[in-house]
Parts: C-alpha cells; structure tokens; sequence
C-alpha cells in the first residue's frame, strides 16, 4: 500500500503529477510492488467551474485550509479508503489558496487488483475529502467573496 | 496551580466573523475539566459568530465541529494544557 | 458533445492520450464550448495483469477485434451513455494485438459538469466496452494459447 | 434469380475451431428468408465449432451474437444479398 499527499499553493497540472506518480510503478518492478498488482487504476479530477453557485460568473475560488491537520486528516481518511477495499496505492493532490476557472482543484487516483475496488475505492475517497477534510471553498464574484457551506450535490 | 494555556483557532466564515483566527487562552483554574463547548460560550463565539445556527449554552451550534491538536474530537472532550483547539465551520473541499 | 475513439495495435501511453485530449481543451475556450462545463472528469486505466485467469505468469495477451465493427460499436456505446448522462465528452482508447504485462490495454475518460454524472459515466461506458464492443483475448503462457470467454468479475 | 453472394466471419476462438476466418457464402435460390441461424446449420458451424455450447438446429448456441454489417442482428433477421455476417463468440473486451 502506497499513499502520496500534497497540496498546491500554485497551479498544478494534474497529468503531470499522476505521470510521476507512474514513474514510481516502472521503477518499482519487484513481483511484490504494490504496483505490480494494480491492473486497474481510477482517477477523478475537479476544476474550478466557470459560474458560481449562484450563477454568476466566477472571478475565482479562495480555498482556506488547515495546515498540518488537513494533510493528516487526508492520509486518514486515504488509509481508510486503502484497507477497507485493499487497494495498491492512492495518490491525492489538492490545490489551496486562490484558484481560477478551469484550474485543477483535486485529483485522486487510485489502483487496485480489479476495476470495482479501484472505482468505488476513488469515489469514496472524493466524498470523503469533499466532506472530512478541512477545506473551506470562498467564491469571488467581482469584489465580493462569499463563503460556501456545503458541497454540490452528487 | 500553574496557569493552563490552550491555544483557540477559528477558520474561514467563523474566523472571519469573529475578527480574530488564533488566540491564546488561559484555562480557568476553578474548572479542572473545561470542554471546547465550555470555551465555545465563554469566548462568547456563540453570540458574535454563529448566526442562525446558533446553539444554546451547552452545546455548540450543529454545523460546527471541533478539532483537538489536529484531529476530529468530541466538543465535550476536556481540554488538556497545551492543547490546540479549532473550531471548525462546515467543510467544502474536493 | 465531443467523443473520441482510438485502437492501438502499439503500446499507448493513456497519459499521453489524456495530454492529447486535454489540449482540446486549452485550444477551445470559448463559453459554449463542452469543455467549459465539464467541472468534474473521471477515468479509467486497465493494463495487462502479470497472472493469468489460472494464476500463471502471463507472458503476453493477445487482443482481436473486429476491424470497423469494434470502432462503430464503441462510438454507439459512448454516444448512448453520453446522453444518458448528458456527459460533456468522452475518450476511449484500447489496445489491439499482442500486449505485454503492465502495458495499457484501456483507457476511459469521461468528463461532465458534475462528479456524479462524470463517474457513473465512466463506469458505465467501461462495462459497455467490456460486454458489448467486440474485444477477444487469448492469453497466451510460454506456448500456450487460451481464449477468454468473459470478463474478470467487477 | 441471380445468385444472392454473402461474406460470412468468424472471430478468435470460432475461427480457430472452423479453420476458417471468412468466406463467401451462396444463399440458396430456394430459400429467399435464410437468416443466420439458418447459415450456421448450412455451414456445419455448428457440429464443428460450438463445441459443449452447441444448440439444435433451429437455434444458436446462447454464447454466440451476430452480427449483420457490423452491428448486432438478430441471428433470424432474413439475410439480403451483399451482407457481411459475423459468428461472435463471447466477448472479453476493455
């Protein structure tokens, strides 16, 4: 079981991170990696939407978080995820900080022997982010931030 | 008794209505087994920032959960000296 | 709606094919584009297992199809669970021929303007492909040649 | 009557058990509503290649599609002249 976490203060390119996270399979080519069983993977990425949930045009989307706990409570909840569908390896990588429309917010990407448990194991993992881990999303429409309680709906 | 300092951290909505996202506060001496819920109402965040979710002394407001040195914990827990206590306002991540 | 389907007769690398797929993205901005919609992407990556059904190591998988019938079906497939999903666009690449453990054999990507419609949609068009677009593999350990009839249970 | 010519395929393991991948296929003059099911009687497919799946005649073997200028048909649609029919055994895709 392998886990990555990190958050982005910048930008980040989310097939660029999930292609050194592959590196990490060719490199790691013992019969007995983690990665060696993993014939199935799924992946999730989020982007800033264009409109807000009013809406209206978005300027951009403020995401506060919780240093140190977030991250903790992230590889919690991604070792929870891993054991309970015996997964081979999770990766999440979350933006913060002031983000623009289109721009990445999360990825999760997660490997497993069969595409069931890779599937349901991803989708898990997304609403327990979406609901467990310590971010909180502001909307800026021109000069006006509101603050967001709650997610979208499913 | 040596005084028994938490350190109070407030985030995003709650920070902000409150005025202020971290502060040092000394456990009162004559109640040895304080709760975030306890502390909730004598910083008096009830009153100033929990708006119409506000919840009677006792108990904090439904939305709200607490963290006790970075993990999820009960709002009745007592507080320990050196503890660092959030009040957290409902997540939106992913 | 934009839906793109490709066969490899190659190894592919899906995260090459996914950069491919995005740039689609970058170069049409315009609002009404599907692009801008598609808040929330899901997808799949399936590769050669290194055991065969019966536990041997495998020492390659050969893919036959049905050249023309194999690429109108999957184009169906999608296009039926697009609209049932009212998906924004979807990207179906798979191997052909004679692949080698741990290469790629699919790849679903599917994007929309919610995670819910985005994963079902991916699971979806994933078991679509695996019982209704004409794929035939044989596995093939040392000499030996055996022909799937089926799929891995999900 | 001009003679009615279909391209008859067989795919992975039914290819391997008739020996055969492709052929033209004459529909008898005498049978003008001959469909799939019909074929593969005719062309002994099903003796040869169905193996412990095979069906009685009047019927295909319940693992097996057809399909008819590549899209599934069903296997008693009649046959027009020019079709391209295919034998699919079971399908292992994705």
């Amino acid at each position: 079981m392998v886990l990555r976490v990190a958050l982005h203060l910048e930008p980040f390119d989310p097939l660029v991170a999930l292609a050194a996270w592959q590196r990490h399979r060719e490199q790691d080519v013992s019969p007995q990696a983690p990665w060696a069983r993993a014939a199935a993977e799924a992946h999730f990425i989020g982007r800033v939407r264009s409109l807000s949930a009013n809406g209206e045009p978005l300027a951009a989307l403020e995401l506060e978080h919780y240093p140190g706990m977030t991250e903790a409570q992230i590889e919690r909840l991604a070792a929870a995820v891993l054991a309970r569908h015996g997964l081979a390896h999770a990766l999440v990588e979350h933006r913060v900080g002031r983000a623009l429309p289109g721009e990445a917010l999360v990825l999760v990407a997660v490997g497993a022997d069969r595409r069931g448990p890779a599937q349901r194991g991803c989708q898990e993992l997304l609403e327990a982010l979406k609901h467990d881990a310590p971010f909180w999303k502001r909307e800026w429409c021109g000069a006006d931030g509101r603050w967001l309680e709650g997610n979208t709906p499913l | 008794m040596p005084t028994r300092l938490v350190t109070v951290r407030l985030f995003a909505a709650l920070r902000e209505r409150a005025g202020w996202g971290e502060r040092r506060v000394a456990l009162p001496a004559d109640q040895p087994r304080m709760s975030a819920t306890d502390l909730w109402w004598q910083l008096e965040l009830g009153d100033r920032a929990a708006g119409a979710d506000g919840a009677q002394p006792g108990s904090l407001p439904s939305s709200l959960r607490v963290a006790i040195n970075q993990a999820f914990a009960s709002p009745d827990q007592p507080l320990q000296a050196g503890d660092e206590l959030a009040f957290l306002p409902p997540i939106s991540g992913g």
